[in-house]
């Protein structure tokens, strides 16, 4: 995974993009978005409602594993968060496999419920915390789910927004320049023409990872929550 | 009334189409140790949605023939290793899907019906995987639609905090599971323990319980969803998690592994 | 946080599609009388999946245009007086329908989906009188089969034992409301008070708990569910009911009885 | 409603045929089925299985109105109820109203889930305890639900099965015969070749209403049991 500085500036970025949103819902293995998510209810005073899944105590469903696909069905999720062992130009994300589709060369953990979720939720989000050629792709050799319009991609170097059919690239972290994300992106991008370098995390935000979101943290994200502080 | 988890994998004939949960749920480790000692054969895994260690133990160890699930892995820990070896291997099948997709085929044995439509996943190479799923015009609405079948397994299996005399289950917000109860055939449940009310007599524990009418038998099985661990009760052994994942990456060192832990139990 | 149930009446607006409680389940009459003192019309109300007294009240008081259900009645006090007096009179529209289906309905909704299928029913004369159904062979097994819309209530309405602080409110095993409060646009619940303790922080409690994610507005109304009545906590009141059974047959001794029960609450 | 004595005639007939079943639901106003699942429980010690529907303390199921109906079309209800405004000699009930559908001129309470459970579930028992001419015809107006081969009724002076299309009088009770079951009913209907007198209620299921079905039953229908006793 990146280093702390990175990661605090992805979590700034995602924690902006979820203000005013209802409910977010963070999928297993996302400590960055849990940690976004957390900031921005922090925030939101109480807004949006964080949904951690795989969490004890900060889960809210009753109606057992169906119960996050029927939300968002229902309209009643506003963001959630996908990775992928390939993300390719048009926001596409594959977490299946290597190869072609019927005679992969290499699998990975499966599909999980993104091919639903990322038709049905309004705000997905796409995350990396490792951003290179191998992840970033022309195109992906398995469609998880479809890149849509509007989809925003933040890494650890990073962050793009899909506009008129592909990834366009919005800002870059600290320590990099436009020149530094192309040379490491294996997908071939046009900047925008207001772009620059991302904003750093907050004060406020910060202090609040120290405080109750790191608290919250520490109890899903152990490991995470001690590589932030 | 109870049994012991031996007996309940007795239950389970070889080629069995078995629910099981994810890590998260109610694991009956105890049961799969069990199963893997009386040599199970050509088990078909459902993943309620996804799979975890009991899959990865039970492929390990050449129980399993097919597994259908929305994702295999050992969560934190990465892939499932035996699993990983064996889909290389092509000596266990898969049939790819995604976690609402088990849902609604569960939820279409649940209600008696042979298929249930399913939103979104249009667009998804997934379709392509699936020539059992059905895309065509929505009946109501003329736009592409996605129709999943049912799912029915022959066993569910899983472990729970406490069942009753009766035989009911207190599964608490692990509804995955009654749901999975509804659909399967047979369940089968191990428990840490058993109490002496009546779970069904009081609303509180009730609204919890899945009722001795789904449940064919429960064995007491005391730390039976260890390592996994279970909700509310204990955590994961992440020690012995470790040491399996590493283990388990080579056929020798994952037998040699398990044949110890076979015996410890 | 908690309002009045003349709050909770307040949100709904005249025309609306209400989703309403059985009588053995959760009834807030606490908000039905606020709905007829607030003189609300053209409600189209939804059994779950039947219609009690709350809906005889109201459309006594001519709060409504239609329902949907599978049934109405005062149950062991037999027909629906008010309803009964306005079915004669063609005041009411009624969809007629069977409980599995209003199920079906509630649970294609919750799921986003623009229906479901349904198991039986073929065979009964319900069919002719449900032009929204769609009858045709089973698109995986080719046998006759039969399709059902969602059913998506703008409100859902009801009475528990316990809410807390976020809104949380428990239902124990009184799940066609878990149900319903997925399926309805808003949900709108009185309670008999408001818990100290988060309802979701243990398991015992939330098994059996509508989490706030879903509930719009929460009112505290002690004995809310009068004369009703609410599952572990208070019986029916049977000599009211016998007398409102007896009054409302007739729409003078109707209006006097019911004018008489809007001043006391 | 009938006579105690005819009630509890009634009640035996319908333990007998439950003897054996796994699982048995009562719906709501259903006295007579229910102190006769319960005697079939007693007496099978404790199978079948019994769902009594409206009360709080003999009711198994923990997911809402749907269970009942789910747990039908899983083929786990052998048994379930069915009385009607009318009851035809082909086995059809009508719960819904009298009159042509669509322009009734008296409505009923509504059809319930009768139009499910009658396909579902393999034993569907039909009970009148007042049986008449007006009850039992020779068509139902509506067909809430359609008869079925094999079907049986038992009202409060007879016994009737269905076969070859149309109920067959089975046996009478103590007090009637043949032909005065003819007068009290609707529908032509032929005489089994060995119909017989209804054998009364065994003493031991007697002494069971008396004793631990009769406290089952207080609490659920507390008028129905003190009328029996």
């Amino acid at each position: 995974m990146a280093e702390p500085e990175r990661l605090l500036v992805m979590i700034g970025v995602i924690a902006r993009l979820l203000r005013g949103l209802r409910h977010v819902a963070v999928g297993a293995s996302s400590p960055v978005p849990a940690a976004a998510a957390l900031v921005a209810r922090e925030q939101g005073g109480g807004r949006p409602v964080v949904s951690i899944l795989g969490s004890e105590s900060s889960n809210p469903f009753t109606d057992g594993g169906r119960e996050l696909f029927d939300c968002a069905a229902q309209g009643r999720l506003d963001a959630f968060f996908l990775s992928g062992a390939q993300i390719d130009a048009t926001g596409a994300v594959n977490l299946l496999g290597l190869g072609e589709p019927g005679r992969m060369r290499r699998r990975f953990m499966g599909n999980f419920g993104a091919p639903y979720l990322a038709s049905l939720v309004p705000n997905v989000i796409l995350f990396r915390t490792d951003h290179g050629v191998r992840t970033l792709v022309e195109k992906v050799d398995f469609v998880t789910a479809p890149g849509v319009e509007g989809r925003w991609l933040v890494t650890d170097r990073a962050v793009f927004r899909r506009q008129a059919g592909r990834l366009r690239l919005v800002s870059w972290h600290a320590g990099e320049m436009a020149e530094t994300v192309r040379a490491a992106t294996g997908f071939a991008f046009e900047t925008a023409h207001d772009a620059g370098e991302t904003p750093g995390l907050e004060a406020a935000a910060a202090a609040q990872l120290r405080g109750p979101v790191g608290a919250v943290l520490r109890e899903v994200y152990p490991a995470f929550a001690a590589q932030l502080t | 009334m109870t049994a012991t988890p031996a007996e309940l994998a007795a239950l389970i004939p070889d080629g069995a189409v078995l629910a099981l949960a994810p890590d998260y749920s109610g694991c009956s480790l105890a049961t799969v140790r069990e199963l893997i000692r009386k040599g199970a054969k050509r088990l078909r895994l459902v993943g309620l949605p996804q799979l975890g260690l009991q899959a990865d133990l039970l492929i390990a160890t050449g129980c399993v023939a097919g597994i259908e699930t929305a994702a295999i892995s050992l969560g934190e820990l990465g892939l499932a290793p035996a699993f990983d070896r064996a889909w290389r291997a092509g000596s266990v099948s898969v049939t790819e899907s995604t976690c609402p997709a088990i849902h609604a085929g569960l939820t279409a044995a649940e209600k008696g019906v042979s298929h249930l439509p399913l939103a979104g996943v249009l667009g998804s190479d997934l379709i392509a995987l699936r020539p059992d799923w059905q895309v065509g015009p929505d009946p109501f609405t003329g736009e592409p639609g996605l129709l999943v079948p049912a799912i029915r397994p022959d066993f569910l299996l899983f472990h729970a905090a406490v069942a009753d005399r009766s035989g009911n289950v207190w599964i608490g917000v692990r509804r995955e599971l009654m749901l999975a109860a509804h659909a399967a055939r047979r369940t089968l449940a191990t428990v840490e323990e058993v109490a002496g009310h009546d779970l069904l007599a009081d609303d509180l524990w009730a609204a919890g319980t899945i009722p001795a009418l789904y449940v064919e038998q429960v064995a007491t099985a005391s730390g039976g969803a260890a390592p996994v661990g279970l909700r509310g009760r204990y955590g994961p052994d992440r020690a012995w998690l470790a040491s399996y994942a590493e283990a388990a990456r080579d056929p020798v060192s994952c037998k040699t592994f398990l044949d110890a832990w076979l015996r410890d139990g």
